[in-house]
């Protein structure tokens, strides 16, 4: 079984994917970033594409940077504007 | 540590955050409730639909709860918020603060919203009605 | 005209105040509840002592409601203090208001807490003991 | 029966009378103020003496000044510094 990372979907996202999660495989080399999958996630469901551009990213739970590195098992999370309260 | 914090999709019990925060300690309590409105800038609400990232949420919450006891000295607070479907005068988020004096109680609470707003990953679904009669679905979006 | 208005020798109902400034038209409530602290100056707290001039007191209450209205465009405002013997943790005075922004509802709770304790005709008498065991009783003044 | 003023007495105040209520009577000119009314009251009790000078006057349930001019059938209070809340 190859190396992965949980996607969890939100809101728009989740509308625009049709799914609340989803696994991705890490590529071979095991060089990817928060960034990098999100733009491959926009790549594989471009209505995404509008979105993305205000997501923010949560890493493991917390808020994160495009640049931070995943590794097999993280939880990632792309959060569209929030409208909690 | 905060006394109480919680994602639920059960009717938030505000009696229940008061009370987790009073004691011999606190002189002052401030508790505040969102509700949610029928009009919003122009617009019928017929309902709202809540959805939260729960753990995320919930650590989110945690943090805020740990810069209010930095800030003002106070682990009393409570907060909880819920999510799924609410009807038009129901209790979205409750926070409660007790802190030895008021002015404190008041300014932690209302950084505590004002926080929660701006960072919790939770997501408001609005179904709504134009003066004209058009209806639709949308996710709103807290003003930064 | 405001919701509620009381000086009561019976405790206060929080629920009671929230509920009555809860409505379809308020994004937000706040209350303020304050409670007897253990703890006041260095001094322990055995009990305190309520006393109101009823009437004058209420007068004072709705001239406070009056200019909340006025200022933050709400008449969902609540008042209630309590007169009488008060053991530590029990509550002396709760403030509910309900308004459209949860800014003006903290903002109007806040001048409504704050203009009570320097307006209203009430008087507070506290039993004490100091660190070295001397005891006393004392009318305790607010601080202006 | 001559005509009377009602003097309402709280905390420190109620305490040095020993009573919450007084009636006092107008003088035969009719002409009285509130202030003037405090000092009769101070020579009558002189424990008032001190706190007298923090009172506020309320003249019918409402704050006034000291040369607010008495009636028959007022109702005034002489309030100390209060402490509710």
């Amino acid at each position: 079984m190859s190396a992965q990372i949980t996607i969890k979907l939100f809101a728009s996202f989740r509308e625009a994917v049709g799914e609340g999660s989803l696994n991705w495989p890490l590529p071979p080399s095991g060089n990817l970033t928060a960034g990098k999958l999100l733009a491959a996630l926009v790549a594989e469901y471009p209505t995404l594409s509008g979105p993305s551009k205000a997501a923010r990213i949560m890493l493991n739970r917390q808020y994160a940077n495009p640049d931070a590195a995943l590794t097999a098992g993280d939880e990632i999370a792309f959060i569209p504007p929030v409208g909690g309260g | 540590m905060a006394k109480i914090i919680r994602i639920t999709d059960q009717p938030i019990d505000l009696q229940e955050l008061v009370e987790a925060v009073t004691n011999e300690r606190n002189g002052g309590v401030v508790l505040f409730s969102g509700v949610v409105r029928r009009w919003n800038e122009g617009q019928e609400v017929h309902w709202l639909e809540y959805e939260a990232y729960k753990e995320a949420a919930e650590e989110a919450m945690a943090l805020i709860a740990q810069e209010v006891e930095q800030r003002w000295d106070t682990r009393d607070i409570a907060m909880a918020h819920r999510v799924g479907h609410l009807e038009i005068g129901e209790v979205a988020v409750g926070i409660a603060v007790g802190a030895a004096h008021r002015t404190e109680a008041f300014d932690a609470c209302e950084f505590a919203i004002d926080t929660l707003k701006a960072t919790a990953p939770i997501w408001k679904k609005e179904s709504w009605e134009g003066q004209g009669g058009q209806q639709g679905e949308k996710w709103v979006e807290n003003k930064v």
